[in-house]
């Protein structure tokens, strides 16, 4: 196996070789990718869609069909996880860990023991407590809201600088899972239950879906923003900027949930008890 | 652009993807390729495509490293390669 | 609302497997109408293009309104449109025929089951009408990503399966993707049309070259060519049956289709069969494909692993037609797409269905099949006659081009490889139906002959199984029609 | 000769960075036994291929794929000013692509690892022979 594999690399790696010095040198701005197609991107995005970033024009717009699909292969890969690793049957009850709030005093309650989930004195602990991070609680309170309001930014400000619904929403999922980890699962889990969130993402998607079907039953063709220009009560220029926000939320809503799904069924195994 | 950092960030990543593949801990090598990540996407920063950078740091350094870890913490962190 | 077809065709899937993600948490018993209903809509869509692609010739469709090189393109010809409406009705009559093996293998997952099923139906439909090099990337990917998914919840060893198909999937996507990049650096377009009228200038490149192997390599890994195929019969075999009947009709022809597309579409045919010198060797690998496939095929004891090899020798039948490059060749090739799709959803129904019926698919639970499962057995004689090639069943006409081709363009090996690997089915299916026919019921541990259950599956399974079974006949009838009307205009002038 | 060598590395260093962490990636894969380890080496191997696409898109001397001046005078905006933005694009799309095939590949391995134990592939090996 090692031969084989380094034989395959080798030859691989001659064959790229081989046709590297017929490249155009790097960063030739005569190269036929720079001059054929990308100069019309250039050139006409602001003029076609009113967005500065040519790269979020070209994204939601021009090859927003890509877009639509890559917003559903993260949606697949949520929906995959949940398949593969999700346990439906009866969950098996251990024993459960509760720690005594005043006296630090653990107590482990059995199976068909009782004791309220809620009750004021006693907070449900994972088997791998840390007793000591409220260094960690603190500061990442602290920084959330920070994080989620830089994410939101980053979504709605995809138009003028770098970022966009993808970016935002990986964000926005990243401080969740972030929730998660310097608290526990089940405080997220309270907050973005998940069936909630699996419904969410696939909202998500049926934004950007929709927006497509909307512009066809409009009379444009799918995903022809320019079409909501009547329904928006603007002209097809600012239509298109608008279609592209509409679905840059849908991409934002979809990749922030299908994130924190997959770390809820990483990080669990598939039990949605305790995280990491 | 100054050209002596970008071959510095090109070697390390380089020897980020080695580290990550050749360490004989799992974790550690979740730790590397998130720094390999990293490395990427500040070379992308440096070759101006700001947006593929930022994804990349957001996805390849942040959340897929979580992946790993939690995969890796799930599973098992021994490695015999 | 006729013009949106080529779109509608993939968004409608997308938008069931949608609602019935939502569905799931809310009324799953309503995913079922929605999915059939979704598939139905697809497959209609799909013939109202095939009509219409008859009708008035090519059309094509752009996404966004932007028109091809700076937007997205479907294109709709006699060849996607044809492959289009059987991958379609493929697709269709599965669901319509595993839904209560599903429903019972899967149970609280079956929902999940129905979307992913649906997510892989947009990206197959998607990879054939597409005109777009790098859109038919993520509608591959969409499409491995959720086969990845529903293989992995299969038998034992799925799992371990399922992630070597990850592997191999993923190289052969990225080599794909690398060499569209290749052809971006040297044409600066995406655009099928648009990269087919730039390469014959600059066909010297080197860079042209290797994009030409790279983008192959990375398909025959996607196909199971031989010696790339290790994945696939574990992948198949470990499947559960329902996955399985998708699955394996639909993922190797797309891909064949793929290759077809490339090669003579995006490159010239004088590239592809006269630049490299590649087309003879590929024949002969096509070759070792099949005499490797119906070998193995031979020697296995499990009915669906065995069918899994009959797949790769299948691969190997159409990899050799297209690449000898000859008019005859490439009409059997292409007739072969469509043919194989349908022959393989009908075996992998029969062995999906009496791997249900009976708790088995080893050789030996197949004693006295025709008695207790007398329907589906007929569905498998049909089935098997068309793999073997018998007429009217469609397997005789593909494989008669085949065989046509390859003797005039004067390759022997391929017309020995294209007999002896009918020779092989026929034993392979004839050993089944005796099996199945003659041999003597099992007896019983203590000496007792077991009682002979009828397990004939219930009509809701069976009638798909044998509209699957009157299909192939119906498309060997057809195959006049199909190769005057679609294929010869599908094939460009330049092949001789 | 052997300032044509150098010209050729220096010109096109990137494409051959590309090459190395191609390589690295595709033989990481083969040769590693573990499976945590072979998906290491996935992503490297299209994350490798991310750097490709980049390195096409970028042009000497030109500034980022962002318009800053609004208004009228767009006619003024010329191509050689800005980078290529649609391999960003295609590789925003990539990169998406890559962190799906990532959780259903380690998705996978758990389940691989719920049911035998191990992650290494040749022990996973003896014991499906075993069974």
């Amino acid at each position: 196996m090692r031969r084989l594999g380094l034989i395959t690399a080798v030859l691989f790696g001659g064959l790229l070789a081989y046709a590297t010095p017929d490249f155009p040198d790097w960063g030739d701005p005569r190269s036929p990718a720079s001059t054929h197609v990308s100069p019309y991107y250039i050139q006409n995005s602001l003029a076609d869609t009113a967005v500065p970033n040519i790269v979020t024009a070209v994204l939601a717009d021009y090859r927003g069909y890509d877009t639509m699909f890559e917003t559903t292969v993260i949606f697949a890969a949520g929906l995959a996880c949940l398949f593969l690793l999700r346990n439906f049957g009866p969950r098996a009850v251990e024993s459960r860990l509760y720690r005594h709030r005043p006296t630090g005093i653990t107590l482990r309650i059995e199976q068909g023991g009782d004791l309220p989930e809620n009750s004021a004195e006693f907070e449900r602990i994972d088997s791998q407590w840390v007793p000591y991070d409220l260094i960690i609680r603190c500061a990442g309170r602290l920084v959330l809201p920070f994080i989620q309001l830089f994410a939101l930014y980053v979504v709605a400000h995809g138009h003028h600088s770098p970022g966009g619904g993808f970016q935002g929403g990986v964000i926005f999922g990243a401080a969740l899972i972030f929730y998660a980890l310097s608290h526990d699962l089940r405080s997220t889990l309270g907050h973005l239950p998940e069936a909630r969130s699996l419904i969410v993402a696939a909202v998500g998607v049926l934004i950007y879906v929709g927006t497509g079907v909307l512009c066809l039953l409009l009379g444009g063709a799918f995903l022809d923003y320019a079409a909501l220009a009547g329904l928006l009560g603007v002209d097809p220029v600012m239509a298109r900027s608008h279609g592209i926000l509409m679905v840059e939320i849908g991409v934002a809503l979809a990749v922030t949930t299908v994130m924190v799904s997959l770390y809820y069924y990483l990080a669990t195994a598939g039990r949605l008890d305790e995280g990491l | 652009m100054i050209w002596q950092l970008e071959i510095i960030i090109l070697v390390l990543v380089v020897v980020c993807a080695v580290g990550a593949l050749a360490v004989r801990d799992l974790l550690g090598a979740a730790i590397l390729f998130g720094a390999y990540s990293f490395l990427m996407c500040l070379l992308w920063a440096i070759m101006g495509a700001v947006d593929v950078a930022f994804t990349e740091a957001s996805v390849g350094a942040g959340v897929s490293t979580v992946f790993f870890v939690a995969a890796v913490f799930r599973t098992s962190r021994r490695t015999r390669d | 609302m006729s013009v949106h077809y080529p779109a509608l065709v993939v968004v409608m899937p997308v938008v069931a497997a949608l609602i019935i993600a939502i569905l799931a948490w809310v009324h799953p018993s309503r995913a079922l109408p929605v999915a059939v209903a979704a598939l139905a809509a697809a497959a209609g869509a799909a013939a109202m293009m095939l009509v219409r692609v008859l009708a008035h010739g090519p059309f094509a469709y752009h996404l966004g309104g932007w028109p091809p090189p700076v937007g997205i393109a479907y294109e709709i010809d006699h060849l996607n449109a044809l492959v289009l409406a059987v991958m379609a009705a493929v697709a269709l009559i599965n669901l319509l025929a595993v839904w209560p093996q599903a429903e019972q293998r899967f149970a609280e997952r079956t929902v999940f089951f129905y979307a992913l099923y649906l997510l892989f139906c947009a990206g197959t439909f998607g990879i054939l009408v597409t005109g777009d090099a790098f859109n038919l990337f993520v509608l591959l990917e969409i499409t491995s990503i959720s086969g990845y998914a529903l293989i992995g919840l299969g038998r034992r060893d799925a799992a371990l399966a399922s992630l070597n198909y990850v592997f191999m999937g993923t190289i052969g996507a990225s080599l794909y993707l690398l060499g569209i990049g290749y052809l971006y650096l040297v044409t600066g377009s995406l655009n099928m049309a648009d990269m087919a009228a730039i390469l014959p200038r600059i066909q010297d490149s080197r860079v042209v070259t290797a994009a030409f192997i790279i983008c192959m390599t990375g398909l025959f890994m996607k196909m199971a060519l031989f010696p790339l195929h290790g994945w696939l019969p574990n992948a198949y075999s470990q499947a559960a049956g329902p996955v399985c009947s998708l699955i394996a009709p639909l993922t190797t022809k797309t891909m064949i289709y793929v290759m077809v597309r490339i090669g003579l579409y995006v490159f010239s045919p004088q590239f592809t069969f006269g630049r490299l010198d590649l087309a003879r060797a590929m024949v002969w690998l096509a070759v070792m494909a099949i005499v490797f496939g119906s070998l193995t095929a031979l020697a296995q004891t499990n009915l669906r692993r065995m069918l899994c090899y009959v797949v790769v020798a299948e691969v190997g039948y159409m990899v050799g037609g297209f690449w000898l490059g000859t008019r005859t060749a490439m009409t059997g090739a292409i007739l072969h797409i469509v043919n194989d799709a349908a022959m393989t959803l009908c075996v992998f129904l029969v062995v999906g269905t009496i791997g249900h019926q009976l708790k088995s698919d080893t050789f030996d639970t197949l004693r006295g099949a025709f008695r207790r499962m007398p329907w589906t057995m007929a569905v498998m004689v049909v089935a098997g006659l068309s793999l073997i090639g018998v007429p009217p069943t469609c397997g005789f006409f593909s494989k008669w081009y085949l065989l046509g081709g390859a003797l005039a363009a004067g390759h022997w090996g391929l017309a020995g490889a294209l007999v002896f690997s009918s020779l092989v089915n026929t034993l392979l299916f004839f050993r089944i139906f005796e099996i199945a026919y003659f041999e003597p019921v099992n007896t019983g541990n203590y000496g007792h002959a077991a009682p002979l259950r009828y397990a004939e599956a219930p009509p809701a399974m069976l009638a798909p199984m044998i509209a699957a079974a009157m299909g192939l006949i119906v498309l060997g009838l057809l195959t006049g029609e199909i190769v005057t009307r679609l294929i010869a205009p599908a094939i460009p002038a330049a092949i001789p | 000769m052997w300032d044509d060598f150098v010209r050729l590395a220096v010109a096109k260093a990137n494409y051959w960075i590309y090459i190395v962490l191609m390589c690295i990636g595709l033989w990481g894969m083969i040769v590693k036994g573990n499976l945590v380890k072979k998906i290491i080496g996935m992503n490297i191997l299209q994350t490798a291929i991310i750097l490709f696409y980049v390195s096409i898109a970028s042009k000497a001397g030109a500034t980022l794929p962002i318009i800053t001046h609004h208004g009228p005078g767009t006619d003024s905006i010329q191509a050689v000013g800005h980078i290529n933005p649609l391999p960003h694009v295609l590789m925003l799309t990539a990169i998406v692509v890559a962190v799906a095939t990532l959780g259903v590949a380690l998705a996978l391995a758990m389940r691989i690892h719920r049911d035998y134990g191990t992650l290494e592939e040749d022990e996973l090996l003896a014991m499906m022979r075993e069974k």
